[in-house]
């Protein structure tokens, strides 16, 4: 057995290593089980929800473009009721920490939320969006203006003492405002990046593609934007990170984890090849066996700058 | 459901813009049932491509056959996959056709909709008839196939060079009021466009029939994970819920279906 | 020959097509002489320029990544005299309208190059860069704060005729504000986007890969993205619009029209097919032809939004 | 300068890592001088993918060869180029070596460096000796085509494989003392990695003699247009300027070179 010590702490999130699936690219662990042992994976992140079930919009939702894809889901999900009652008994039994994605049209229903999820057996962390691209309400509305992220944080704690992670828009012109916004009102940990605000036009309708006409630009597309938001997030971060955002293999996610990042989540990845998450997992043990690392923990920030 | 690495056995052109792929596929071609698909990586896109959703045509012996049209990016590459290359395929998924069904089985198919509807016609324990229907004769597919399986097989053409000259659903009518005179239950199974699908979903509800609709949306995870592929419901209580294609379906009853 | 009219008026700037190339990307026009017939081109846009001769950053400068390539040049460039001097006579001669895109560290230096380069014969308008993620001071600094962008606009419209096109940052969360603010300080065009700040991590050496540690992701990657904020930008603006981000063909330059695009501009695509912006302009004529339009202002702004 | 669609006439091994590739390429193998690279677009890789430099190895009848070493994406898929497939070139670029120097010519390599002092050699108008050096025996290359035309080849390795065993500097000290000895001026000709030119520059400049060394930078556009594969260099007049290597490269002369 490996002596490498993968496990890590995510802001009171306990992973038994630092791989976990982003939110919206997993369903709710279920739908993959077939094809991945997710009680290998650090953590299972869930698609987002809100209070009650919600529809989300018009098809087309998706439409594929070079290095990625650009989606409008629109957040459909079914309530926290419908969740607690369909999915996590699955998820419990099989024994693997779940992080719940959860957002909101207003202050109040975020902290609803997250009070309602609060004694759910199996919930270990709640990832708060505030950096959806693709509901009106709700969503990147939150998430583009530090105040309106602190005082969203601040009900937000109050309403829980789950481990608390929001989950920062890219779309800004300087990240770490929002770190600090964050972690003074009380996150534990800071996920970053969401979907880059996208939009596909058909040429020959002249029409949007999607019907939601913009949407969220996800995949290695973005790989590089994430890993700089992410390094810089680090510098003002004084919690944990969990970095996303292009991870098609253990590359980009050591490439994270050396810019900053405790964890990581592979998204859009899951869609192409469903096993990435678990090579991922294998590809940092190897790294850091080959790198002489004793833990997972040793790769986060040990970026080298020279100048 | 696997995630498996086929070969390719062989991939023949059916007609010009047809092609018939035949592949290695061990457990995942056991368990195929008819009406269930199977979702591709193909080789020579970028990495990044997402997978493509492909109807099983056939499965025996382990071999598991599509029948698929060049239509754009993705499948134009694949027409190149020589013999002994190597793909990656998700499979089977989707809930299927219902096999233990009564009624005379009409069969209604649109350009490669026929696929899934061949591998129902080798299934099902009675046999019926299959109409097909077309923009030419180039698109009508298989039907020497279900002619050995012993089914009646009736085409028909936008353009009139095979068959009868209009839509489908023309015949499909004939069909389904001599069924009636004669006082024949009938079960309709059908796939192609959803201009097509709505047509035989009516006319299954006005005739008072089931029709078994297989639902052609694009997919991003085809396993129910990412809500791309979604079609509003009703359920039986008269609310609607909103179901996913590619886990929830493909096939749904045609009064299930808002349109 | 062909009914269709090609010819637009970029806010002064008269171009026979709709095709330019994205600054930095093309030198300064000769340097692709012998490849493209420049003189069919709409107009060329040179690389950045500022006051005074200017070293850039230290190697490595780029980077390649999926879909495109993350660049620190760090805006080298022989200054005003030494542009003027060696490289505007072969433009001159060649009777291509240029548009020189220049920088400084200052509202001043702004105001002076801008002045400097007013009188000069050939120049036909100015892209302010206000959006360079590349060089510490000046660049992005200008570009994220509509209020700076105002005075900016309104200092370089006090020193120059010229027609004036400020280039704005793709990395905002509302890219409005600025549009406003550029138009209402005198600005005659809109150019967008400049690449999307990115970085790339070597993870065997765990350094950055670029000397600056930071770059700007351009290319296919970044196309959704820039049809996203062109499309928001055409909403706000009262002035032409100047698209860039992801060109590789028609298509893309067809979408930004449709999006509100007045001109185009290709970019990273001329490093891989330098005859890509020839074929943009006839590809641009084809698609009129087939929609039975008579000219390419006809496709700006043509949008069809159903809902 | 051309954009020019080559075919591939032959593309055979070399040794196991190196590959000469033949291309049929008209003008712009005619217009080829030593020392000179041509930018190649290879297909295989995503369409996005910048181009790769290659030196020009050999120009004869329109057909212009690469010597190549697969090191990464580009130049693995390259490999698997078949004869007749077709790829975008740029070239002939950059300044190229002079051939109009006096001296007897020391040409050193270091790998592939070895292929712009092949072209060379062949079009010289004197003989001389080629120095090269490599990791093992299997990265010395072409040496029995300089022996045809008549050079004097000195081969050195790190492993002592193949001729003598160290850096190709060493050998290279040697010829220069012997020359100095014999009272004959000397010009060198470099092409190999950075620290094997800066080792040849240096020796030069203490023995005063010319030495032209070819860089090897990374490269965006090819042409002078993007900055990317700046050398920082110096003016006659002891000031310094930063030129790029692809345009007003890639040979400099050795005193020219900020190192
Ligand atoms: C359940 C199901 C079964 C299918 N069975 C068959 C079959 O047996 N034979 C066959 O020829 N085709 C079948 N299709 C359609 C097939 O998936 C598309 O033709 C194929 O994805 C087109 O890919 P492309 O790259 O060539 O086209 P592009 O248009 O370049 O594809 C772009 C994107 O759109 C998606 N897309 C395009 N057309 C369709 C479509 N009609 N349906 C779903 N997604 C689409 C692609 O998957 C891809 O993500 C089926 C589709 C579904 C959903
Ligand atoms: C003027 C010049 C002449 C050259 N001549 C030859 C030759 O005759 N034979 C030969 O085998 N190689 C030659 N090279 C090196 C050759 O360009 C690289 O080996 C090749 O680009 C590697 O591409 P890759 O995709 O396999 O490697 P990757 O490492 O995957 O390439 C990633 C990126 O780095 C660049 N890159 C990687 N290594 C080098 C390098 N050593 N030099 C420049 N760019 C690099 C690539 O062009 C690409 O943009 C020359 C380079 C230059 C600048
Ligand atoms: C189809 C889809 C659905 C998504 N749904 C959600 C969601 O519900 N909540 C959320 O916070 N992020 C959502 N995301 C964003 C992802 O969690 C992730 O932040 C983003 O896709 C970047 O990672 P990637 O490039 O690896 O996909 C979704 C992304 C995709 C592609
Ligand atoms: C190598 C390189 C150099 C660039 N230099 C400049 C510059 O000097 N001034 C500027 O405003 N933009 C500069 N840009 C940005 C481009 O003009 C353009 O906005 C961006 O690359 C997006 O377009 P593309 O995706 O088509 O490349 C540069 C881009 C690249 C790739
Ligand atoms: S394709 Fe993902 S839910 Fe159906
Ligand atoms: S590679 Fe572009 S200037 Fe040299």
């Amino acid at each position: 057995m490996s002596e490498v010590d993968l496990s890590v702490n995510l802001g009171g999130i306990k992973m038994n290593n630092p791989v976990t699936v982003a939110s919206g690219t997993f369903g709710y662990g279920r739908e993959y089980a077939d094809l991945v042992d997710i009680t290998q994976l650090g953590a299972v992140t869930v698609k987002g929800i809100r209070l009650e079930p919600w529809g989300g919009n018009d098809l087309p939702r998706h439409v594929e473009v070079p290095g990625g894809m650009v989606n409008a889901i629109g957040l459909q999900g079914p309530g926290v009721d419908g969740f607690v009652n369909e999915y996590m008994p699955f998820l419990l039994e099989k024994g693997v920490p779940v992080i719940v994605n959860i957002w909101g049209t207003s202050l109040e229903e975020y902290a609803e939320v997250a009070a309602r999820l609060s004694d759910v057996e199996g919930i270990c962390g709640l990832e708060l969006n505030i950096s959806c691209p693709n509901v009106k309400e709700g969503g990147n509305a939150f998430g583009t203006d530090p105040k309106t992220v602190a005082k969203l944080v601040a009900s937000v704690r109050a309403a829980t003492k789950l481990p608390l992670m929001p989950k920062l828009a890219p779309n800004v012109s300087d990240i770490k405002p929002f770190v600090r916004a964050a972690q003074e009102s009380g996150a534990d940990a800071i996920s970053l990046i969401n979907t880059i605000p996208a939009m596909v036009i058909d040429i020959e309708s002249r029409t949007p593609v999607l019907s939601n006409k913009v949407g969220g630009l996800s995949g290695s597309a973005i790989h590089p934007v994430a890993v700089k938001l992410v390094w810089e997030a680090a510098q003002a971060a004084t919690v944990p990170i969990l970095a996303m955002g292009g991870i098609v293999a253990a590359e980009q996610a050591i490439e994270f984890m050396i810019a900053g990042a405790t964890s990581v989540a592979v998204g859009t990845a899951n869609f192409i090849d469903p096993s990435t998450s678990i090579a991922v997992i294998n590809g940092i043990q190897d790294y850091l066996e080959r790198h002489e690392m004793k833990s997972a923990t040793e790769l986060t920030g040990s970026i080298i700058l020279n100048k | 459901m696997f995630d498996f690495l086929c070969k390719v056995k062989e991939h023949p052109h059916v007609t010009d813009d047809y092609m018939l792929i035949q592949l290695h596929a061990g457990k995942l071609a056991e368990q195929a049932r008819p009406g269930q698909f199977v979702h591709i990586r193909i080789p020579g896109l970028e990495k990044t491509s997402l997978r493509r959703p492909f109807s099983i045509y056939n499965s025996e012996d382990g071999i598991l056959s599509i029948l698929y049209k060049a239509v754009g990016r993705g499948t134009e590459v694949m027409q190149s996959l020589q013999p002994d290359s190597e793909l990656q395929v998700i499979g089977p998924l989707g809930n299927g056709f219902p096999l233990d069904g009564s009624g005379e089985p009409l069969l209604v198919a649109g350009g490669y909709g026929v696929a899934p509807l061949y591998f129902l016609a080798t299934r099902l324990n009675r046999k019926g008839v299959l109409l097909v229907g077309g923009r030419t004769a180039e698109d009508i597919l298989a039907i020497d196939k279900f002619k050995e399986l012993g089914w009646r097989v009736v085409v028909a053409t936008n353009d009139g060079s095979m068959g009868e000259k209009g839509f489908v659903t023309v015949p499909l009518l004939r069909e389904l009021e001599s069924c009636k005179a004669a006082g024949k239950e009938v079960e309709m199974f059908s796939c192609g466009p959803d201009a097509m699908l709505k047509a035989v979903g009516e006319m299954a509800i006005k005739s008072n029939s089931k029709a078994w609709l297989s639902l052609d949306k694009h997919m991003v995870c085809g396993v129910g994970a990412c809500l791309a592929c979604v079609q509003k419901l009703h359920k039986p209580d008269g609310s609607t819920w909103i179901g996913r294609v590619c886990s929830d379906g493909p096939i749904f009853e045609a009064g299930e279906i808002v349109w």
